[in-house]
């Protein structure tokens, strides 16, 4: 095992499966000699050279595009977008043409592309650069999301994502690119679609996402003091997401509370908790609560009360142990 | 670019030939109801993807539009598989799942009519992208209207094109119309290709002359093999017909159809080889009851092959 | 009253709202001397000009943040976007300009902008020309989305929407343009938020959007000669949409069914299946169900097989009435 | 173009030095952490904001880039209310929501900085379109870098604002770095003026002098007034300092640097008054003095502004 911080576990991950495959390459805006905005790609043009770190011009839509006709002609390219909020400007090349190429030409083609792209708040970078914008690529068949909360994972998920033969997005948490944790010398994988069970527990399932996985964990270390024993999955996977483990943990608490820093309404927490109430509500003691963020833009200045946090899960755990149905 | 051989000549020709009967037979069929969505034919403008794509070999790809039939067989698409997918049927390139407007078919580089206006741009753009990187010398042509340049996709891709001196070579087809809207209403310049010195690469304009658009894209098919980078080619083509089938045109003056008419590529081709004794009429029309036969075929075999199954339905979404 | 197609409400809400204020207009492409792609805007160019109504390049990123910025400066803009899939090209401008510019300068500026696009699919128009992606719109703060199912609600949503003074998106469907329908001869409005109680029951609530409010209907009509009295709401809004008539529902019903025309999963249906299950779980009988369109995009000459209908709807309805819990 | 007064001359003088000021306080306020988020500083490019600026009226609009500082400056914002909203107080203009990344004023006509590269583009175009259906004469200037100039936004919009003769103008400042990227690794081209034929619009390039820009500017800003639609004015501008605060610059060789503070246009400008016997050296040190007592005056005043409190959080989303 060695100590890496999440954003050397990404650029390690990069470096092993370009080793590896002479196929992938990166490719996307300051990727290449200034290893990228926030510093993922540290080295890997020196490492590989400009023809597979490969800096672009400021045209997310065309590169994104461009990324899929060179996955379709058998290349594997990683393509950075700085930050999630402009996966605005591609959304054409993601939706209508990557997501869809393999299944609308007939199984012809396979599209093995990995979008990169941090999300969410944390920086104070305001309204423009903090959304997690994950459920709208759920929601869209062809596409894989994943949106891993640790080192370990997002090495794990972004080797994964790679040697995937379809569109993967790997969301990451900008706040979490600091963030420290062990990861095995030896290469591994993390598959796709599988969620991670953090903490066995009796009382209550937490499903989180992303940052909210480690508010999470705050959260059930005091609900821990007061006698309260929760469950807590790191879904990992958005889509695919991981409905046994979330079934079989539910189907044991009897209680669901869901969190991500996404806007609550409409976000990804609202399919778990249609499935599960589509699938188990029997099971249910008590209602399933969310925990998102509240239906606003990330303001400037007021970020920290925007973002959920692991008192909201806190309040939330707590509501639904109080409301026995 | 190479001479054409009188054999060349020949098949060329039977190329735009056989374009047009596909698409005339195609406005019947469609309208006769048979097959269901949108679909636009490309009469008046065979010239181009036949000129075009005689300049490519097999392992070449081209990217093409909802205006695609043409591109599409002059690639050299088997007939009853293009008809097949039209008619959304199960053998079908793509199974049924695209129909006209997203036929692709991968073993000719037929990489795929797109939906999406500006769509397709990237992608070829991409494709010369990786032909450069695996260091092979396939070319790829990229073919979109003049309606298209209004996409911003368009200005990227093109830029990235001339900056990483890809082997592509853009050709707009400029008919004057995207659906009901003439140029001068979209754009504040006449020559698309004026646009090229926006990303330092040659911009050509052309009429639509199948020997001037054979002569043109062959020197912008030579320079991107030879790894000199994109062209910028524009057909000034002229469309005969409506945007789709069942278009009425009634936001079109008369003249300016006649007008597109009186410019037959085709017959102009035709004059050519006539004169310089390339083709005898009696060539000619066997050859079009040769295509007119092979055509009534392909819709036999379209019309009587099976729709995909329902439970075929969610195959395959994921590789 | 006076029976109007579907299509032509539309033209005529616009008509009277450009009548109305002259700070009105129509964009986008075709939309001038066409009258549109699907005819919407016939007659208006001529009755209005082309300062008013006017035909852009096919340019929609542009003519989108065009919309937002004369917005911004006093005019009521309505942008045509000439299928909804079309919006992945100019989701920037919706999302990051246009829902955002308002809350994040402070509330100095309104932006009331309206979007009309079409929806679905009816064509066989391929799996580029028939999304139903209102979901990803409900979930941006600063959006507003609505879905009218009849001439009706169009005529009157559209008026509303115009009259907004915030961005609004209509979504239209395509496969219902031609229905027709009786609207008043004089002015009339649809407020924005209200669902509308198509028929009551007693026995199931069914929350349907768009073309699956009609399909619903039907399904209403098998089951009640079956017995089986279904309460049938057109949720007509999505964001923001009425909690209070499909609470008031359910805790008659205690049966909930949610049909859309969109992708299952993470669809809209999921956000009122969550949400009932956070504030009312305890007065379900039944699992919620949903009903909307199969994981893959929108096959051409499988479309039919490939499209939530009223059996759907019906066999959801039979499925809830079952499983009693 | 208007000659200037020697009052107007000052006045340019006093605004280039002022947000010089600004920007070298807010780099020390940032490093020592009492901004949040990310500031772009514009030292060096001071010379076209002002010069710009100079030939509009208030009601003339402008938007602007994530390095706008100097733009809000220029078109007039008061310090303090500026200062609040980049400390991102309650009192700001945008109620602190969005600090320096998104600044507008709408009283001013500053339409807001935009964290999009691109996004504001379409918008200034908007307001351009507003202007011209509402028949007033009020310009609109549209700030942005050569990077932006990478996006199809920029495409598509200059296309329209020449179709539709909009009253608008483009100006570009091209200071040849879009982040950590020099401009010859992302454009094929050496000047992104020469776009402009690509819309059929005039295309002007001049260099980092303030007497060049606002001739170029007032002359492109009458030729919009007029009716007679936008221009493309790229000013040949320089980044002293890094992307943003805290950027080290360690992809950027020294003489790049010492390159850019050498073609100092507060310097260039400074000469030419003194020599014009349009400023005298004590003049310009006494309103150096002022304008540091006045930047000082807004850091105190936005740092003992209180911050919005979070019960206002979702107040005023809608209309
Ligand atoms: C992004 C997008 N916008 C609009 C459309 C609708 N549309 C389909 S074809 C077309 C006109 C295209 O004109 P042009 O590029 O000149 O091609 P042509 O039809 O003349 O061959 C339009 C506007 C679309 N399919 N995609
Ligand atoms: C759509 C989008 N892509 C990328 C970025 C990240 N980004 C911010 S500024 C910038 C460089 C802009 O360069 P330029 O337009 O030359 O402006 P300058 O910073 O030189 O003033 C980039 C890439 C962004 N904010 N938005
Ligand atoms: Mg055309
Ligand atoms: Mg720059």
């Amino acid at each position: 095992m060695k100590e890496i911080r999440y954003l050397w576990a990404i650029n390690e991950a990069i470096r092993e499966e370009m080793e590896r495959d002479g196929n992938v390459l990166l490719i996307g805006e300051d990727v290449g000699g200034p290893g990228g905005s926030f510093g993922a790609s540290r080295g890997l043009a020196e490492r590989f050279g400009p023809e597979r770190v490969v800096d672009t011009p400021i045209s997310e839509a065309g590169i994104m595009g461009l990324a899929a006709g060179a996955a379709v002609c058998g290349l594997r390219p990683i393509l950075e977008i700085m930050f999630m909020d402009f996966m605005t400007v591609c959304m054409d090349g993601i939706v209508n043409q990557a997501a869809k190429l393999r299944y609308m030409f007939g199984n012809q083609y396979t599209v093995p592309l990995v979008i990169r792209t941090p999300a969410g708040g944390g920086l104070n970078a305001g309204p423009q650069h903090s959304q997690c914008l994950e459920a709208w690529f759920a929601h869209v068949p062809g596409l894989k999301v994943v949106m891993p909360a640790t080192p370990y994972d997002v090495k794990g998920l972004l080797k994964s994502a790679i040697r995937d033969d379809n569109p993967v997005i790997v969301v990451e948490n900008k706040a979490l690119h600091a963030m420290k944790g062990n990861i095995p010398e030896e290469e591994y994988l993390v598959p796709i679609g599988k969620a991670d069970i953090k903490r066995s527990g009796s009382d209550v399932t937490v499903v989180a996402t992303s940052r909210m996985v480690h508010e999470s964990a705050k959260a059930a270390d005091r609900l821990e003091k007061e006698g309260i024993s929760v469950e807590l999955l790191d879904l990992r996977s958005i889509s695919p997401w991981d409905r046994d483990t979330v079934f079989t943990s539910v189907a044991k608490t009897h209680r669901l509370v869901i969190a991500h820093e996404a806007v609550k309404s409409f976000g990804t927490g609202a399919e778990v908790a249609a499935t599960v109430s589509e699938e188990m509500i029997h099971e249910l003691d008590a209602p399933i609560l969310r925990v998102g963020a509240p239906f606003v833009p990330v303001p400037f200045s007021l970020e920290k009360a925007y973002l959920p946090n692991s008192e909201d899960v806190y309040k939330a755990v707590k509501k639904v142990l109080e409301r026995i149905l | 670019m190479s001479e054409l051989t009188k054999g060349e000549f020949m098949a060329s020709y039977r190329d735009m030939v056989k374009i047009r009967r596909v698409e005339e037979t195609l406005m019947d069929v469609f309208s006769a109801g048979e097959i269901p969505g949108f679909i636009h034919v490309c009469i008046g403008q065979e010239a181009t993807p036949v000129a075009v794509c005689k300049n490519l070999k097999e392992s070449d790809c081209i990217a093409t539009t909802h205006r695609g039939h043409g591109h599409a067989l002059a690639k050299g698409i088997d007939l009853k598989l293009f008809m097949a997918e039209l008619f959304g049927k199960k053998n079908g390139p793509c199974l049924g799942r695209s129909g006209s407007m997203h036929l692709a078919y991968k073993a000719l580089g037929i990489m795929g009519a797109n939906g999406i206006v500006g769509g397709g741009i990237p992608i070829a753009t991409g494709a010369a992208f990786a032909s450069k990187y695996k260091k092979n010398t396939d070319v790829i042509v990229c073919f979109f209207g003049e309606g298209s340049a209004g996409e911003g996709t368009f200005h990227e891709s093109l830029n990235m094109a001339s900056l990483w001196k890809l082997p592509i070579v853009y050709v707009c087809e400029n008919n004057g119309w995207a659906e009901f809207t003439s140029q001068s209403v979209h754009m504040p310049i006449k020559d698309v290709a004026d646009r090229a010195a926006s990303y330092n690469m040659p911009g050509v304009v052309v009429p639509n002359d199948f020997l001037e658009i054979y002569a043109a894209a062959g020197d912008a098919v030579e320079r991107a093999r030879r790894g000199e980078g994109p062209t910028l080619l524009e057909v000034k083509s002229r469309r005969w017909h409506g945007h789709f089938v069942g278009d009425a045109q009634k936001y079109r003056a008369a003249d300016d159809i006649e007008g597109a008419r009186a410019q037959d590529c085709i017959a102009r081709f035709e004059n050519y080889l006539f004169s310089n004794n390339l083709l005898r009429p009696d060539e000619a029309a066997a050859l079009d009851r040769e295509i007119r036969d092979s055509v009534s075929q392909a819709i036999e075999f379209a019309r009587n092959s099976p729709f995909p199954d329902p439970s075929e339905l969610t195959e395959g979404l994921y590789a």
